[in-house]
């Protein structure tokens, strides 16, 4: 076990798997010599060399095809996006592309990719830096989609996306780039599609995801020691594979699911959560499915308003327990 | 204008121009007629008129090199020696089509034969093609990928971008240009703030302005080898602009009436298969084999389309198969166990 | 009243609104002189000139983005986007500048404009040319979204789109445009953000958009006269604003709700439904809420394939009968 | 290079002109020590070095013209006359904030002041401006839109779709290319297949090359004059390059180490400012003058600090407001009554 920060994991993780496959391959806006510019990728373009470690012009739609068609012949390429937003740019390429290629030509290409991206809100950059965009990507068949919360998990996940044969959009979440935390020695490879229960509870069943999985947590303990309010949270690490069983089952045991997103309103992955339980755990439900949001709004840049937009400790705490103290 | 001059292709490989020609247009007359009789559904986009430039640059390739081409791409997938039948069949939209009928006319690819795909949303292939390059040019297997589109397809961003990052990388791509003097219905000189979409824009990414006679196989043959020998080599990619026409409508059942007659009238009377075939007799080849090849031709067309017309409805079994890698589409996690 | 296709209704619409406001301009990919490729805009060219009616080159960038910087300087500008699959080619122009420029201006801008498409399946187009792309632009904060059902719809929501002081995304379902209906004489205009009650029922909810409003309707019926299930059936017709007010005033009296989507299934624009009724409208819930959608596949081209894609009246009398009949 | 005889700034405007640059350096020297303060919240670019061309141009528009700038956009905001205090007080997040604390430095904007935007998504503003210009030539009102970016965004598409649609409807739209050689950390020169990102790109929508020297603001003026010109006449888009240098690092905390020392000192010792005051002095203008204009801009930029120290938090109740143009945020439709 290192302690290492979710960072640092970022680029361990890849150089895991660079040194493992020499097949993967790294391309993005100054992520060679620079290192990228969160210091993401450093150290890789010195250890793997320039045509391992490739910097590009600014050029999202060249960057994300040309890892569709180095991953369409033979290699695994993992494609940075610098932030997450940009993926607007070249949604096509992601979407109507990558996402179908398999599938219209009846499984005759593989696309085993990575688009790699810093997604979510917390520098106070403003609306179009800061986005939460994996929901975007859950509405795309054909799209694996991961948001780690921990250290251990971006290397575990990483590697696990690179190694996948299908396309994977990885989301590394901005405001967890300081984040400490143990990762395992050696090899770390953790499967896409299981969620982690990251605290047991027997009330309700938090369903958060990357940044939102610490604030669940201290919400969590908090609502249990001044609350009495004992809930599971639950890391759902990824959105596809979704890892149904586990919400289903949680649900099963305390009948009360709330969730937690950073993503506007309308469409949210929760609202898929929400309608799964609505349907399939409908009859262990006691209580209307409560979904904590950022409000349906672009996000803004000052600090006191972006605090308010996205989900805080403060709020998960008070709407799950005016909810909680309602349905008693 | 590139001339002929630099490379002609042997008398062989002439003739394998002209078989490629024949098959592609025979089989999109056939598929034309067959549309309107309601068994090719959805969309076609014919090539008929512009053969002379899949064949051209087919006859340069490797077969492990790449094909990229557009929702027009019927012939560039019959030049690389994709067989007809199936084909036919996922124009017909059934089980044995060359996509189990999941992509239809605007997606055909057989990988078997080099052919990457076929891209219906303008662009997007040409940062795809630059990738398998790129690809190619890591392993170091000196193979190269032909990008194919069309003149509208130059005003679009992704255009841009890969034709900068190819030249950057040195990319072993060539991109070639089918200038056929409109995108859709409307003519591209009155959205283009250049003459020659294509290589007007050559030198914006440090490359050679490349303009070619797309009628003409051995033209278009010619500046194909020079392209990919300069792939190959290393150094880089190629933008070629090929004028030529298509005779018929944009797609389906477009009559393409919003062209002058006599335009039209001039590029029949320029039918790359004529004269192609006029060269061949005043350059060698004998008239008993270039029957043959027109007759066997048709007689593949014939044997495609009783493939076609007796092949099975997709199963709906298929519906929710290879979306993955491992064959299915499920969404959900791995069942807890 | 005057018959109309679905398809003369789009011309005939904007026909109405460029008569009345001279700072409406359409512009688009064969919109002028040849009509569109769908024969959506004939005639406009014709009686409105091409300063009014400009074609453009394959360009959907700059398209949305002129119409942007159009509608902030005074016009109404109304842009074809030529199928909807290709917003992706332009989302960041929708989704990072028409739909938060408002926003992070503090009001400054004000983007009056109509982005028109032709939405959906039916015409075994396949994967790239067939989608419905009306839950990617709900889950952005700041895009309007429109997606009538009849020629009447057409008239009334283009010009209330039109004259919308917001950016509207104007879904036209390819499936309808040869579907006819009586339209009104003269000005017609019908607010965003009502639905309407296509057919009353007591015994379930069944909501709707689009080219499924007919067919839920038809299933209706068929569940009447077969199966004695007396559906009440909701046409959203816009998805923002979202009428959640006719959505649970049925659930309330129904206390059973199903949506019928023609997206795949992961968070199209039912999972909302589900989650907000999941919410506010849990306890009048008597089972659990059952959604209908495309599997969570790119769609194929096959005409035997797309039609077991997307929901047909036979799938949702039956998938409305075994869940009404389980329930009971 | 266009040289500065076309059109010279009379002495008023040169002052107007030295007055800008002035601003604009202050300004950003001091925000940038409130940066390390922590009172500049989230991220700035600055545009120290580069003031000459925001100053060059500005002088030539007229009040209704339209500015389309970049995240790097101060110095064009506060060219066209937008207070500093609101811009400070954006900066620091606060509800007094030009853009009440939502924008933040990357999206400055005063419609009131032309100011149309400030964009932060590489590419995005040309189209957008290209659109403005087009409104304009509909309702002939021969303003112009001037639209400022950086070399790296040649190479995205959009770039290369604002250039061709803007050229072939001729729209009344200057762009200014800023090269500072830098995409962020990368150099443009690694990653562009041609030497003069824009310029030598002009010729690919049939528009004239025009390469200026950006820290010369007379050049800029010059430029800039015929290319305004040219656009009122209904003459069409310019694409203009102007070279200059960033003398810090791309954003923030960047210390810009990625540059070598001596490129760097090199464009210092081209900073337009000291150069301009040169030639100022040189050609008429008197030093009072010219001192009083500089403590002019101390004194403002002191105001708008204590503009933006004493500038209240932003309203929790605005965050949501302004989403739709009723000033609220409701998704819901209108209650039923
Ligand atoms: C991004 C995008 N915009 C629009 C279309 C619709 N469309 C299909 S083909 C076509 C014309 C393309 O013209 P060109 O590139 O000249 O190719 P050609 O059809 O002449 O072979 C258009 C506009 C599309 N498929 N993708
Ligand atoms: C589409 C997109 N890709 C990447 C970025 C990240 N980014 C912000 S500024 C920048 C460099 C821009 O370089 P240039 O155009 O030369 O402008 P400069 O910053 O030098 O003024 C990059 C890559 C972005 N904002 N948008
Ligand atoms: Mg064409
Ligand atoms: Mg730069």
């Amino acid at each position: 076990m290192a302690e290492l920060t979710y960072r640092a994991a970022i680029a361990h993780a890849i150089a895991q798997e660079m040194d493992r496959d020499p097949n993967v391959v790294l391309i993005g806006e100054d992520v060679g010599a620079a290192g990228g510019v969160f210091k993401l990728t450093e150290g890789l373009y010195e250890r793997f060399g320039g045509d391992r470690v490739r910097d590009t012009p600014i050029s999202e739609q060249a960057i994300v095809g040309a890892a569709m068609g180095a991953a369409m012949t033979g290699l695994r390429p993992v494609a940075e996006l610098m932030f997450s937003d940009f993926f607007a740019v070249t949604w096509d390429m992601v979407a109507n592309q990558i996402a179908k290629s398999r599938y219209m030509t009846d499984g005759q290409v593989t696309i085993p990719l990575v688009l790699r991206t810093a997604n979510g809100a917390g520098l106070r950059f403003g609306a179009q830096h800061s986005q939460s965009i994996e929901s975007w990507a859950m509405a795309i068949p054909g799209l694996k989609v991961v948001a780690p919360s921990t250290p251990a998990d971006v290397v575990g996940l990483m590697a696990a996306a690179i190694r996948d044969d299908d396309p994977v959009i990885f989301c590394e979440h901005k405001a967890l780039f300081a984040a400490k935390g143990e990762v395992p020695d050696g090899e770390h490879v953790v499967p896409l599609g299981r969620a982690a229960i990251v605290r047991d509870g027997r009330d309700c069943t938090v369903v958060a995801l990357a940044a939102m999985v610490p604030k669940a947590v201290a919400a969590a303990e908090r609502l249990a020691a001044d609350h009495g309010i004992d809930a599971e949270v639950i890391d759902l690490r990824t959105l596809v594979p979704l890892d149904v069983d586990t919400v289903l089952a949680s649900v099963e045991k305390t009948s009360r699911i709330f969730t937690v997103e950073e993503n506007p309103r309308l469409l949210g992955w929760g609202a898929e959560i929400a309608a799964i339980v609505a349907d399939e755990g409908f009859w262990s439900l006691d209580a209307p499915i409560g979904r904590i949001t950022t409000p349906h709004i672009p996000l803004p840049s000052a600090s006191t308003l972006e605090d308010l937009a996205v989900p805080s400790e403060d709020r998960i705490v008070s709407e799950i327990r005016r909810r909680m103290e309602a349905a008693r | 204008m590139v001339d002929a001059v630099a490379a002609t292709p042997d008398l062989d490989t002439a003739l394998r121009i002209y078989r490629t020609m024949v098959e592609c247009r025979d089989f999109e007359t056939r598929a034309q007629e067959l549309y309107f009789e309601g068994l090719v559904r959805g969309t076609t986009h014919l090539g008929v008129g512009q053969e002379a430039v899949a064949a051209g640059v087919a006859a340069v390739m490797r077969p492990d090199d790449w094909t990229f081409c557009t929702y027009r791409g019927h012939n560039h997938t019959l030049a690389r020696g994709t067989p007809m039948g199936p084909i036919l069949a996922e124009l017909f939209g059934r089980g044995t089509g060359l996509l189990g009928g999941k992509g239809g006319s605007m997606h055909l690819t057989s990988v078997e034969h080099g052919v990457m795909g076929s891209y219906a949303i303008v662009g997007a292939h040409l940062p795809i093609a630059l990738g398998a390059a790129w690809s190619a040019q890591y392993r170091g297997t000196e193979q190269v990928a032909a990008c194919f589109f069309g003149d509208g397809t130059t005003n679009i961003g992704a255009f841009h971008e890969a034709l900068n990052m190819a030249a950057v990388w040195k990319a072993p791509v060539v991109f070639v240009c089918e200038n056929n003097r409109y995108m859709e219905y409307t003519p591209i000189a009155s959205v283009t703030a250049v003459p020659r979409p294509a290589a007007d824009r050559a030198a914006a990414y440090g490359l050679e302005a490349i303009v070619v006679d797309g009628n003409d196989p051995d033209a278009v043959y010619a500046a194909a080898s020079t392209a990919f020998d300069r792939a190959r080599a290393g150094e880089g990619p190629s933008l070629m602009e090929a004028l030529t026409y298509r005779h018929g409508g944009h797609s389906r059942a477009d009559p393409g009436k919003y062209r002058p007659d006599d335009e039209v009238a001039a590029w029949k009377a320029r039918d790359p298969i004529p004269h192609y075939r006029e060269r061949l007799l005043a350059t060698g080849a004998d008239a008993a084999t270039l029957d043959a090849i027109e007759a066997e031709s048709k007689a593949k067309v014939a044997d495609a389309e009783r493939f076609a017309r007796e092949a099975p409805e997709p199963d709906p079994s298929v519906l929710e198969t290879q979306v993955w890698a491992d064959g299915g589409s499920s969404w959900r996690g791995p069942a807890h166990g």
